[in-house]
């Protein structure tokens, strides 16, 4: 079982940083799959919360949108849309946000909105959704996304949701509650942000050169003194993914 | 108002969706009424403001229909599966006009227009981008802390269109499963249509009051019209057809290929019971779901 | 936080409820936790800050007994029946401060607290006097239209004790009848206790989530307490016992008499249980109701 | 059954007052039997509200408070009360508010709040509850009260809800959405505002004078041009109400 896809890389260590009792903002795709598993190994009383309302879900099934009926029957509770905004997220009962986008700049902000100009759009994307309130208000976030260049530029194009902006003192003048992102796990390695909110490498994976992660981030990526190589996925990590969570390999293939 | 405001929908679309009118056709991900987009389809409407948290499928085949000259939502996607083809292409063509909020904004403009207040308040994001490109974005300072509120303006459509899974004949109406912005949206529409999987007797609603999202007064019409969400879901009732975002997201590479599907399911029927029966046998099994009750509570025969 | 939150109601009050903190027990005129009201007595508690939109007879009792020293409120009488004849005097009297608001003025305080939020707008009432007399109430410029709106700010209870008819051993709750402020408020507090007329297994919660207003992770105790709410009412469970209501306006116009009751009623049991048995065969048959159920719902086994 | 009390002479005629499909902010007590009242003679289409949050009530026994549970079982709808105050009365789905106080002025303002200095009471009433909001936001207030000269002065102590404040005009200026009270009705008879917002005697009760409902009136009380005697009670409505509505004549004794 030694072998395993990129998706799988991603999904187990984005698993890992998750704590038992966090309360987590979860997105469908590889976020959703982080979180179930970590459910079933170390983090057995995480909450799923998803931001169509639904709180405590136990899907019996592998969820293919953010509002599917599985997450519903059997949920703890499920409440409107103004009510996980405001009650939940903008209140501060969130630990954990999970965020993607098309850009990842080097103070972790975020463009999920447009490349190019915003009022003549190259590539339009689909917008903020949730994130733009998730990256401000959860206490941790993280982000999961496949490292290439082109999505790990030095500035985004737009800012749909905020990192450390120009740097950790700008995010923490502005006074919004959050701590902003904590790691971005891609399928090279994991960035962390240091004292000034920039994004750093603090861990390769298994096999992965700083070189081979330089070459596809758009900035002078600088590396934690303390460069760390991740544990690879384990054979019950990957059992779980594959044969209870993700068995038709939707996701993870 | 009359007590009893069941119709058709063909003919509450007739009365109550004009060209011009901003339209919210509610439901996140859960209760989307399809077979309403369908009808303005037919019945030829233009110029329409779309609103909508997620334009979904739904207002994608709306505008590829040429129904819409304005799109107001705050995601853009095929949810679970990936963009939304033709709204895209329309954007990036400057074809179409539109007004973008995050959800959280987005879903404060229904608070606001349904509460009927001037504004919403929210906690600033720092992102600033949207604010900047979305005059509507407005800021205020706290009057006890003097710190900065971001602030959105009501949103007040002129018809909401709300799925629900059963309601009485005077528009009474249950709703479980995701209920997203459907409380919301019938409040700040100025009309409601309601489209119902059931029609049931007053006493069924009334026996459980707190289950009634949406009561008869906000509403101006009753259609029963089963299986509306469809390829969204109702809960309970029946699944969502996956498989049909799946093909949506291939089919909509090719506008003609578009064109093609709304000539064949949309004006190729006459309403959803003749779209549900082309659906086949088939589908109809694969969408089946089995029962998973709640347990009920008792109100006292006080 | 454990995930088995049960304890009894004497020790979640010795745990969350502390000299000086400001306390809101909820529920209007529905679900009033009075046994978690009388177990503050009994533990002695005093300076509390005691917030509910209708004092009602909780808080006129521990009032009486000297456990508070402001009250935060927005209507205070007996409901149907009178005024509250002890915290009357003792307002009259210069004894007790207090903070008033409209009902919407005191809600909407909670619904601040509960999102988060530094402030929550309100048109204008014209009323004026009671803005005047409550620097709380402030004025903001709409920044769309130039008019003005009424904010007040949020209030975030130390603790809120909420009474449900049914929840499972981590806290997720069921309610229903009559909800006021209940969710409201146990979003707002930094501590939340609950009180049950059943614990339940968690299926029958998760049997139907739309029903959970109170979800287990903003709860920090699960207190079994049947009757809680006597004399106040819980839907389905037990009536109201208006013959109370009525004999408090009587008894309350003695304050010796008020401390009498007090002696018997709340220092003179051990706990709701015992003061249950001790109001009789009679009482419980009288305010006994015979059932009328909801129609169930189906979820669907997705 | 000619003879009839005060209490049933002002819930008969505040129920005529009522017109079908009114949308009603229901208080308990005569409110709520004139509410009651109409909806078993010409007005079988009132809806009627409770501050509680409970819509379309058809309670099955008389009502004893505001929440009783009586109102709940067999309702339309039940609401939180943040959602009764905002999306109905804010929002402006009610047409019909009852209010009631110690002091009703000259230009139907309301005082039910404090007898003396706010801040050194002599007597300390219950507060508004939801009146101040249904004063301004309703669109027709309705006040019942008996008629007694301590209960009408020239100026309210403290302005609990706002009737015409000073006068017609200062209420049209401060934007409020209601149109005000449109009548109140006490034992002796009816007032309403003129154009000014000052209310004049438009009614008196069979068998009472201009001179009894003036000696009961802390202001010089303007007569309507085309004063009128207002129907006495029919056996009808006084079968109703002491039969069906109020058998233990609870509230109309």
């Amino acid at each position: 079982m030694s072998a395993y896809t990129a998706a799988e890389l991603m999904t187990i260590n984005a698993a890992r940083l998750l704590r038992d009792h966090d309360v987590v903002f979860v997105g469908v795709g590889l976020p959703n799959l982080a979180c179930n598993l970590a459910q079933r190994t170390h983090a057995p009383n995480l909450v799923l919360v998803y931001e169509a309302g639904v709180i405590g879900a136990r899907p019996s099934r592998l969820p293919l949108s953010i509002g599917d009926p599985t997450l519903v029957s059997g949920a703890a509770s499920v409440c409107s849309m103004y009510d996980i905004f405001s009650l939940y997220l903008q209140r501060g009962l969130i630990d954990v946000g999970f965020l993607g986008g098309a850009q990842i700049d080097r103070f972790g902000n975020i463009n999920a909105t447009v490349i190019g100009d915003y009022f003549h759009p190259k590539v339009r994307l689909p917008g903020s959704g949730g994130s733009m309130e998730i990256a401000a208000w959860a206490n941790r976030c993280y982000i999961i996304t496949p490292h290439q260049k082109r999505r790990f530029p030095e500035r985004v194009d737009f800012r749909t949701s905020a990192g450390f902006l120009s740097g950790r003192a700008e995010r923490i003048a502005s006074g919004v509650r959050g701590g902003g992102p904590q790691a971005v796990v891609t399928d090279l390695g994991i960035l962390e942000p240091d004292e000034s909110g920039e994004l750093i490498l603090t861990a390769l994976h298994p096999g992965v050169t700083v070189e081979q992660v330089q070459a596809n981030t758009g900035w002078p990526l600088r590396v934690a003194a303390n460069l760390r190589t991740t544990e690879p996925p384990t054979d019950e990590e990957l059992r779980i993914l594959r044969e209870e969570l993700d068995p038709q390999g939707i996701y993870i293939r | 108002m009359p007590s009893d405001k069941r119709c058709s929908l063909t003919e509450a679309i007739a009365e109550f969706v004009h060209d011009g009118d901003c339209v919210y056709a509610a439901g996140f991900t859960h209760l989307i009424p399809f077979a309403a987009a369908h009808e303005i389809i037919r019945q030829g409407r233009r110029n329409l403001v779309l609103a909508r948290a997620t334009p979904d499928l739904i207002y994608e085949q709306m505008i590829a229909a040429g129904c819409a000259r304005k799109l107001i939502f705050s995601y853009m996607g095929n949810p679970g599966v990936g963009s939304l083809r033709i709204v895209r292409a329309e954007i990036e063509a400057g074809r179409l006009e539109w007004e973008e909020y995050s959800h959280f904004g987005m879903i404060s403009r229904l608070q606001a227009g349904a509460a009927g207040l001037p504004f919403m308040p929210m906690n600033p994001t720092a992102a600033g981008d949207l604010e900047r490109v979305n005059p509507n974005y407005r800021r205020l300072q706290d009057p006890y802390t003097g710190r900065e509120v971001v602030v959105v303006p009501p949103l007040n459509p002129d018809v909401a269109i709300i799925h629900v899974q059963r309601a009485d004949r005077r528009g009474n109406a249950h709703i479980w499963g995701i209920i997203g912005e459907q409380k919301e949206a019938a409040f700040a529409a100025r009309h409601v249509i309601l489209t119902a999987e059931e029609i049931v007797e007053e006493e069924v609603i009334r026996s459980d009051p707190n289950r009634t999202l949406i009561p008869e007064f906000v509403v101006d019409a009753v259609c029963h019209v089963p299986y509306c969400a469809h390829p969204s879901y109702t809960q309970g009732y029946y699944d969502r057809d996956n498989a049909f975002y799946l093909t949506w997201d291939k089919l909509s590479e090719s506008r003609e290929a578009v064109l093609a599907w709304l000539e064949e399911w949309v004006f190729g029927v006459k309403d959803r019971q003749e779209y549900w029966q082309k659906l086949g046998e088939e589908t109809h099994q694969r969408l089946a779901v089995k029962p998973r009750w709640s347990a009920p509570i008792n109100y006292g025969d006080y």
